[in-house]
This record gives C-alpha cells, structure tokens and sequence, in this order.
C-alpha cells in the first residue's frame, strides 16, 4: 500500500523539456545498475529513448526505472511479434499465385534475437520525458516476469498480452482472459494468426472490368 | 360521502367508490403528464409528448394502453404468488389513504375523529407491498432495492408523524374535517385576515413533513429504492405490463394523496380563509352546498402546487446514500421536529 | 479541505478493514452482485462483479471486453489513411482527439510537419471534441447520482458543438479529418464567428451544471471524500488526464511536451486539486471544459494564414521506424506506438487509451465503499467503453 | 459534511433556480427567444452543413471503374464491375477511344462507416457527398444500393462552401 499524501505536487519547471543529456543519464543509470542485462539502447535527439533488456533482467530494469531514474508513471505494458504476417492485409487475388512474402524476422529500434519482445512505456513526469523499454521474449517458452510488483497499473496489460500474445508473466497472480473466453484456442494479435474478416471475403478492388471481345491480349482492368 | 339527497345505501357505495376511484386517478394522471411529462420536459429544453393529441395530451391514454398489452412476465424463481399480489398491495395504501382526505364539507368518505392517526397508519402499508415485490422477485436489485425502501420508509415515518403532531397539537384534534375547518377559521395571534394556514405557524413541521413525504414517496433525492443507475429499478425491476403500471399508478397516485394531505394539514384544505365570506366557523352547516362542489377544486389547486414542488425538488436534485439518509432522518429531522413539538406546545399552553 | 487528510485516512481504513474481512473471513456470507454487462450505470457494456457485504463492497473485479473490437490488429490490415477512419471510434465522443496522435506519429516517422495553420485547426478541433466528450460527461454525471435534469442540459449544448464540428468535418461523431501532412479541408466561411457564440453558450452551461449539481450539498456529500486515490497509487497504476491531475500531479500532456499543436501560444492553466476524491476529479473537468473554451476564444483570434496541407506523396508509404506519440485527450493520455516497415500500412500499433489504465484501478478503490459509491467512482473515473476495449 | 462552508445562497436552491429558468426559457413562446432545443423531427427539419457527409452519391459518366475507391474502403463495402466500350473519338477524325463502362457499382452502406475515403482518393470526380440522410430501411440488405440509386443523389450534392479567410485558395476538387 502505497503512503498517504495530500501534497500538491509543485512544478516550477513547468515547460523545461528534457535534453538528450537526460537520456544519457537514463541509459547510463540502466547500465550502472544491470551492467550485462542492459543490451543495447538507442537515443533519437529531441525525441526519445529506447532500451532493451535481458529478458532476466525485465523486473529489474523496471525497478531501477521507477526508483533511480524516477519514471514512476505507468504508460502501457504490451508486445510486438516481429514475424511479418503470413497472410498480408488479404488483399489477394484468389485467382493468381499466392504471391512472395518476406518470412525473415527482423526486429526494430535496439534490435533483438527473439520472435516476440514485450516493451513498455513509462514517464518521469516530474521530469517530462518517457522510456520505452523492451525485452526479448524467449522463442520455446515465452514468459517473462511480471511488473505488478514494480507497477500494480502492469496487471491487466499483462492480461492483455497474455491473451493477445500467448506470453506468460511469471509471477502474475490471475492471467485470466480479458476478452475471450477462456477455451479460447489461439493468440489473436500474433502474426499467424488470421485475421478471418479479411479472407472470408474476396476483395472487392481487384479489376473486374471485361475487355473488349477479341482484346483479351490487353491487361485488362486499370485505367 | 353525506349529500344533501338521500341516497340507499347502494348508490351510496357506488358514488364513494366512482369517488375514490376518481381522487386515486385523477391525481396521478394529472401529475404524471401536468408534471412527469410537461414539466419535466420543460425543464429539460424539450417538449415532451407531441404527437398524441393536442400538446400530447392524449400521451397518458397511450402510455397505458402499451402497458395494458405488454405480457405479464413473472421470473422464473420469483415467489409468484407475492409476486403478483405485491402491486395491489401497494396500490391498495393509496386506496386507504385517500379515504379519509376531506374534499368539501360534506364531501368526504369517512368521517372519523382518529384520522390522522389513520392516515399515518395506513401510509406505511405500502412499505409492505414493496418490501413483498422487493423479496419475491429473486433478484439481488429488487432485493436490495426493497430492503432499503423498507429502512427508508420506516426511518421517514418517524419524522412525518412527529411534524404532524405539531399540527394535532395546535388544532387539538386528530379530525382531519376538524382540522380543516379550524384553519380557515381560526387567527393568528389575533389576526384573522387569513385564518390560520399552519404552514405559517408550523413552517418548520411543513418542511418537515414534506421531506418526509419526499422520501416516503421516494421521489429523488430519496429514491434509492429505485436508484435507476445502481439497482436498475430497484424492487420494480422484474416487473412489466399491467403490474408495472400499477406499481407506476401508486407511486404518483400515492404522490397526489399526500399532497392532498399536506394541503388540508397546512393549507387549510378545501376551503379559503372563512371569514373572507363572512362565514361562522362554528356551524359547518352554515357553509354553502357549492362549496361541496368548489371545495375539491381548491384541494386540487393546491394539490397541484405543492406536488409541483415535490417534482421540481425531483427533477433538479441528486440522490443521497442509504446511510447519509438515514443520518439525516435520525440527526437532523427527529430532533429538530421534536424541538418544534416542544415549541409549540408551549406557545398553545402560554396563548 | 481542512479535513482531508482524516478523510484520507478514514478511507485507507476502510480499505484495509476490507482487505482484512477478506482474508480473515470472518464476515457472514456476502452476497455477489453483477453489475453489468448492460446495466444503466456501466453507459455501454462493462460488468462488474462486487462482492457484497450489506451494501459494502468487500471486493470488485471489472470485466471489460464486451466490446473488443480488436482495433490493434485491424490496423495491421488496414493503410495509414484507413487507419485514421479507424482510430476515430475508440473514443467515440471526443473522436477527432483520437485521430491526432495517431497522424502525429507517422508524421513523426516521415519527418513532415503540418503547416501551422494546420496546426491550430487541429488544435482547435481537439479542443471542441474534448468540450464534446467531457459536456455529456458533466451530465452523465447527473444521472449517475439520481439527477435526471443535467444530462438534458449537456447534450442541448453539446449540440451546438457536434455541430461545428459537423460544419467543418463533415462527421459528428467521426471526423476523419485528420491527414499525413495536414487536414483535409480549410474551415467554412462563418465557423469563427459562430464558434465564439457557441463557446458563450458552453461557459454559460459550465455555470449551469456548476450550481445545479456541483454547488448542491447533496452532490457534494456523495463525492467528498469517496474514492481517494493518491498520487502514488495513481501513477503506479498509469492514470492519467483528469484523474491524475485529481491527485494532485501535475501533469498535462498539452503542456509538457512539444508536439506541433498550437497550445504553447496561447495562454491558459492546467487545473489540478489536492484531494484525490470523486468531486476533485469531476471539478478538475468542469474547470477543463471551461479552460478549453477560452483556449478555443483565443486560438481562433490567432489562427495564421496559409496552407492547410504540406508536401506530401500521393501514396503514403512511412518509413521505417518506431514512434510513440501521446496526447492528453479528453479522457486522459491516449498513445499510439506505431512500428512502420515501410509499408503503406503500418506494422504493428499499440493503442494505449486512458481508460485501460484508468478502470484498472477500480478494484483497488472499490474496496470499502457502499454499492451507490460504486457508480459515482465509476462515474467519477470516467471511462467510455470503447477506450478500455479498443 | 463537516468542511461544508455556508454559501451565500444554498446550493438547493440554485439548482432549484437552473431548472426552473430553463423551464421559462422553454415555455417563452418563440418570438421572444425561447423555445425548445428539441427539434419536432417529422414535422420540422434541420438542415446539414454543406459538407455533412450523409450519402455518397456518384456521378456515373465520370467513372471510369478504376477500382481506386474500391480499393482504398476499409471495409470492403464498394463492389464494381465494368467492361470496355469503344467511344467516339474525342477529335474528329481520331481512332475510337476504349473506355470503361460501369456495369455495377454498389455500395453497401450497411458495411460503409462514412469514411469519406473513397470519395477523397477518387481521381475523375466521380464521388460526392450529400447531406441527403433519410434513407433507413427496414431490411439490412436493402441498404446495398445500385449506381442508379448513387445517381439519384447527385441532385442533392450541394456547392462546396466558402472558406473561412486567411484559407489558401483550393485547386481542383
């Protein structure tokens, strides 16, 4: 339980927006307190930082963001399944050959070696700049350890991506379902996963113009 | 009901029962569009009903006719006999508390010297035809929805007979008829310009009486019972059709009753000051037969105003918890009614 | 407020006190109540289970998703333009607010920046959906308490709102206004003249709803001191807009980032209140739909001329890369992250909405209140059923 | 209740005072300003802004059954099919032109969310808008409306509006 307060935050530095030299001490202070868990870290000037995490390292790195960098707002707790989705956005002709698609994984900002990472967003609003934190998500047993301990706001977004993702979070106390049933078989947000709205229904911008009779050479369709 | 004609004894009864289905009906439909449809509506930058008759006057007809044709569901697990019976029992209250409203000098039902002992008696009645819909409709809304009307009601009955006794007190008697009489013929402290409204000399227990009636009706902001965002409909969830529109009759039926009541205990009843007319409150036989006629307008007239307050009060408020009505009845009303009480007999002993 | 500590505390204590029967189960049976999924009080389908004893909660779990509409993985489907259509309906009353995160975060990832007039039209749209939204909240507000008369008053003015936007966007509920690079059209001829009557009318209705239901000593004794949550627990729970501000924190995301939206030119107040309870944070939006028409007054007095698209393709194709952009809608802190690979469509989006976070508290400032104080917290925190599901 | 200050007038009776000056205000008759804010819908009507985007209409010469619209919907709900025609030449003494011909176009506004999309992204100014809204039907299948239907509302696609000043000058559509 958290302490009992009834002082106004006060704030001076009101529109004092953060410099890349916060960022720095950001990414410093992960690496002080981690060391090897601290992967890799990227800094967008004017913009924004990410770091990515060991995958031991997840609770920790949460527990160092609130109490050493101060970011003790609660932004979102989700994952990304970085495997490009089989089955484009269905918008293709039945009629033709199934058409190439990239099957290699390729992970974005701060890189990565798993399929899935699960990321998060907190703010030191004292300070007025956010952290985007990832960590790779293991392919054979995806679990990592939960935030409630570090943010109790991380358990129903841990419900989510549960759900969404397949992702256990050691240490959760309910991963019930959120949205589906619970015999709900499948991860609805992960990249195999079709979205069947968009196959059960040819789509109507493929070209049904008929050519000329006796002009079938032509392609027929786009004007 | 004593006309001047001799009736038998049949034609008798059927007028006090035309009569009684009348000042049940008449009440309630006129609040119900006058107020729930109009006013309401007025207050809310709308028109209301347009489209059934002229200003959507007709609306009323309509509204129970879709009622009337709606199937009489009763839940599966409900306790069916009480269920059904439930209704009626509250709508009977109302029934009971009207006969002993006087319209006019010969103009009444009963006629009896414990009146307002009566009154109070068989107000809470309805209580129990709540509290029976509330528990046999299985269902945890209704449940609660009827066990807080019950609480409620019985924590507003105190405050109510303790204002009315400031009214007894005065008058000195329990006869509502009487009652009526000595306020339009009495003074105040020697001046008899207006008789004696004893909303002038009990505003306190005027207050307190309509408040109390405010939440016997549970009418916001004591409608709990009801608390249409936490118990849907409270113990009036289950019902539909026919039982619903009595539930619905009662409530506004019950609301045009105590406004009748509040009329004759603080506004002087069916009559205007007497001596206006020049006439000897000492001989009641001394009043016009008209007045038989005219007396139920004036009661409705003011009927109308004061159930125009308990809507608009309705309309504008929000409504309190359980507990904090609860405090207020016991902490706020019980004492300051007591005082008043005290206060007036007093004043009646020292004048 | 002098109190406000021993309130505070009363109310810790009764947490703890429910916590305590909880575990040590001493208490006679408890009844379990469903509220929900249609109920009058959850203004859409949230159900919420609450386990009584008397009419004191000893226990709450809300149960979202009755209205999942699984936008995260629409998106994926869908181009960046379709997207925007898209994005409008996870807070379907302060719709044009939802859209502008969202552009703001491909434009991030394209590195375009809207012309400033642009800018302000966009700032100032944001702000009449945000006086759209939080006016019904204002009358809801009424009607979760038992007060019929206020709901009738917010959605007459609102009116007049939805239909400025209507003039300007085409849409009242959904703009889709908002494109890559700028906005699709120039306001009509008359729209700053008949803002600033309308902007009138709403302060007037401020005034309306401040002594029909915020002056009433009803409305008070049912908000003071119900539902403290303090700041700590606010921020570990990710609580954000009014609610946060409720507590005490100052934080308003309109004011301390730099997005290119017009509100560091004109001059106005973040509103915050020390107490943390139901009223502080119903007050915190009153003041904020009365903020947010003088912001209005003054943006369109200013509004520059010029342009209202910049250069953009044709074909939108984002390149690739990674964004986070939030805004401080009406209900609270809405968030895109948007992962492009270069598509037309982006990769993945991670809708972060206010009221995810916000209803997420709900089982922990449930606990120990009286099953009426169950829909004023409720209504209080202020939740709309598309923004938990998305 | 303890911290409660004692206003200057009761906060009952103010609320009391806004409902009962909102009733004046209703019942003032309309001449003098008042009025409802209600609008008595079959017998009055109010009139949409310009740009109310309340049907699509289409405008069928101009089509060319290119399959942008179609294309950019998010929901699917455009259906077109065409066949090519030969036309007159456009300068006398030129080969016919081959164009496309429309034999359907359908829009299913039971699946349309009024995106506006498609009528933004088409390149021959075939689409418009109208504020026309009175078109509900009983059946959910009788909204998938035919391009004779679309056609029809061409008439009630009004001009663009003027713009606000300090506007660019718009080019094209």
């Amino acid at each position: 339980m958290a302490p009992l307060s009834d002082e106004t935050a006060p704030l001076n530095d009101t529109l004092a927006l953060p410099g890349d030299a916060l960022r720095e001490g950001v990414v410093q202070a992960l690496r002080d307190a981690l060391g090897e868990g601290l992967l890799d870290s990227l800094i967008k000037p004017n913009d924004d930082v990410w770091v990515r995490v060991s995958t031991e390292a997840w609770r920790e790195a949460g527990l160092v963001l609130r109490d050493t960098v101060g970011c003790d707002h609660f932004g979102f707790l989700s994952a990304i399944d970085w495997l490009p989705s089989p089955f484009g956005r269905g918008e293709d002709d039945p009629t033709a050959p199934a058409p190439e698609r990239d099957t290699e994984i390729k992970q974005g900002y701060t890189g990565g070696s798993t399929r899935m990472q699960v990321f998060a967003r907190v703010t030191n609003i004292s300070k007025h700049f956010g952290v985007t934190i990832k960590a790779d998500v293991p392919d054979h047993e995806p679990a990592v350890d939960s935030w409630i301990p570090v943010y109790a706001g991380a358990n129903w977004h841990e419900r989510e991506c549960h759900e969404m993702f397949g992702i256990g979070f050691n240490g959760h106390p309910d991963l019930r379902n959120m949205y589906l049933p619970m015999d709900f078989e499948g991860h609805p947000m992960r990249k195999d996963f079709p979205l069947l709205a968009r196959l059960v229904k040819p789509w109507p911008g493929i070209a049904d113009v008929e050519p000329l009779p006796g002009d079938d050479a032509e392609d027929g369709g786009d004007a | 009901m004593i006309l001047a004609v001799d009736l038998p004894y049949w034609a008798q009864s059927l007028l006090r029962v035309l009569g009684g289905t009348v000042a049940v009906l008449l009440p309630a439909g006129t609040i119900v569009y006058l107020f729930l449809f109009k006013m309401m509506s007025f207050m809310q930058s709308r028109l209301g009903p347009m489209e059934a008759g002229p200003y959507g006057s007709l609306q009323l007809f309509a509204e129970v006719g879709k009622w009337l044709q709606k199937e009489d569901i009763s839940p599966e697990h409900a306790d069916k006999r009480i269920f059904r019976a439930a209704p009626l029992v509250v709508l009977v209250s109302t029934f009971l508390l009207v006969a002993v409203v006087p319209f006019g000098p010969d103009a009444y039902f009963t006629d009896f010297d414990a009146g307002v002992f009566y009154m109070l008696a068989v107000s809470s009645i309805s209580t129990l035809g709540i509290l029976m819909a509330g528990w046999s409709s299985a269902n945890k809304y209704s449940l609660l929805g009827g066990l807080r009307a019950a609480g409620q009601l019985i924590a507003y009955e105190l405050p109510m007979v303790l204002a009315v006794l400031g009214v007894v007190i005065q008058a000195g008697t329990m006869n509502l008829q009487t009652i009526v009489v000595k306020q339009n013929s009495d003074a105040i402290f020697g001046f008899d310009g207006l008789g004696n409204p004893y909303i002038l000399t009990q505003f306190v227990g005027f207050m307190i009486f309509m408040i109390a009636v405010q939440a016997e009706l549970t009418q916001t902001p004591f409608d709990m019972p009801i608390a249409e965002s936490e118990l849907v409909s409270g113990y009036m969830t289950e019902y539909s059709g026919f039982r619903f529109l009595i539930f619905f009759i009662a409530e506004f039926a019950t609301a045009g009753v105590f406004a009748l009541i509040a009329s004759v205990l603080f506004l002087g009843g069916w009559g205007v000051p007497f001596s206006w007319f020049g006439w000897d409150a000492a001989d009641t036989g001394s009043i016009d037969n008209w007045m038989n006629i005219v007396g139920p307008l004036i009661m409705i007239t003011k009927m109308v105003v004061l159930a125009g307050i308990i809507m608009w009060v309705r309309f504008s408020y929000p409504r309190f918890r359980e507990d904090q009505l609860q405090r207020f009845a016991w902490k706020v009303l019980i004492p300051v009614s007591l005082v008043n009480i005290m206060l007036t007999a007093i004043l009646k002993v020292a004048f | 407020m002098t109190d406000l500590a021993d309130r505070q505390k009363l109310s810790y204590i009764a947490a703890q006190a429910a916590d305590a029967r909880l575990n040590v189960e001493l208490e006679t049976e408890g009844m379990t109540l469903n509220i929900g999924p249609q109920h009058p009080a959850t203004h859409g389908t949230l159900r919420i289970i609450v386990r009584l004893d008397g009419e004191q909660v000893i226990w709450a779990e809300p149960g979202a998703g009755y209205m999942h509409r699984g936008y995260e993985k629409l998106t994926e489907v869908r181009t960046f333009p379709q997207v925007t259509a898209l994005v409008n309906r996870i807070d379907w009353l302060g719709s044009f607010a939802n859209e502008v995160p969202f552009i703001l975060a491909a434009e991030k990832l394209m590195d375009i920046e809207a012309p400033p007039r642009a800018q302000w039209i966009r700032t100032i749209l944001f702000e009449l959906s945000r006086i759209a939204n939080i006016s019904l909240f204002l009358g809801d507000l009424g009607v979760q308490l038992g007060a019929v008369t206020p709901v009738f008053m917010a959605f007459r003015d609102r009116e007049h709102v939805l239909n400025l936007i209507e003039s300007v966007t085409g849409g009242r509920f959904h703009p889709n206004f908002d494109r890559i690079g700028g906005l699709k059209d120039d306001l009509p001829a008359g729209f700053i003249a008949e803002t600033k009557q309308v902007m009138k009318k709403l302060r007037n209705f401020c005034d309306e709803i401040e002594n029909l239901l915020f002056g009433n000593e009803i409305f008070q004794s049912r908000l003071r001191g119900i539902g403290v949550i303090p700041a700590e627990v606010a921020k570990q729970y990710g609580l954000s807009g009014a609610n946060l501000r409720a507590s005490g924190v100052d934080w308003d995301l309109r004011r301390d980032q730099q997005l290119p939206l017009a509100y560091d030119k004109v001059d106005w107040k973040v509103w915050t209140h020390p107490d943390g309870d139901s009223f502080a944070r119903c007050w915190i939006r009153l003041q904020e739909t009365r903020e947010a028409t003088l912001i209005v007054d003054q943006l369109l007095d200013g509004i520059p001329s010029g342009p209202i698209m910049a250069k953009v393709p044709r074909i939108i194709k984002v390149p690739e890369g990674e964004a986070w952009v939030s805004t401080e809608n009406p209900l609270g802190e809405m968030g895109y992250y948007v992962v492009s690979k270069g598509d037309l469509g982006p990769f993945r989006v991670k809708i972060r909405s206010a009221s995810f976070n916000n209803i997420s508290i709900v089982p922990w400032v449930l606990r120990g209140v009286y099953v009426p104080d169950i829909i004023s917290i409720l209504a209080s925190l202020y939740f709309i059923l598309g923004d938990i599901d998305r | 209740m303890a911290d409660r200050k004692k206003p200057q007038v009761p906060g009952l009776l103010k609320g009391l005072a806004v409902t009962f000056n909102t009733m004046a205000q209703t019942m003032k008759p309309k001449k003098f300003g008042g009025g409802a804010a209600t609008v008595q819908y079959p017998h009055e009507k109010e009139t949409p802004p310009i740009r109310a985007r309340g049907v699509i209409a289409l405008r069928e010469d101009n089509c060319t059954a290119c399959m942008l619209c179609a294309r950019s919907c998010p929901d699917w709900c455009i259906y077109i099919e065409g066949h090519k025609e030969l036309a007159p030449p456009r300068r006398a003494g030129g080969a016919p032109r081959k164009v496309n011909k429309l034999d359907r176009f359908d829009i299913d506004y039971a699946l349309c969310m009024y995106c506006g999309i498609c009528v933004e992204v088409c390149p021959f100014d075939a689409l418009f808008w109208s504020p026309e809204y009175e078109y509900s039907e009983p059946k959910i299948a009788d909204l998938l409306h035919d391009k004779t239907k679309l056609g029809e509302w061409m008439e009630t696609v009004p001009e663009a509006p003027e713009l606000e000043a300090g506007a660019e000058k718009k080019k094209g559509k």
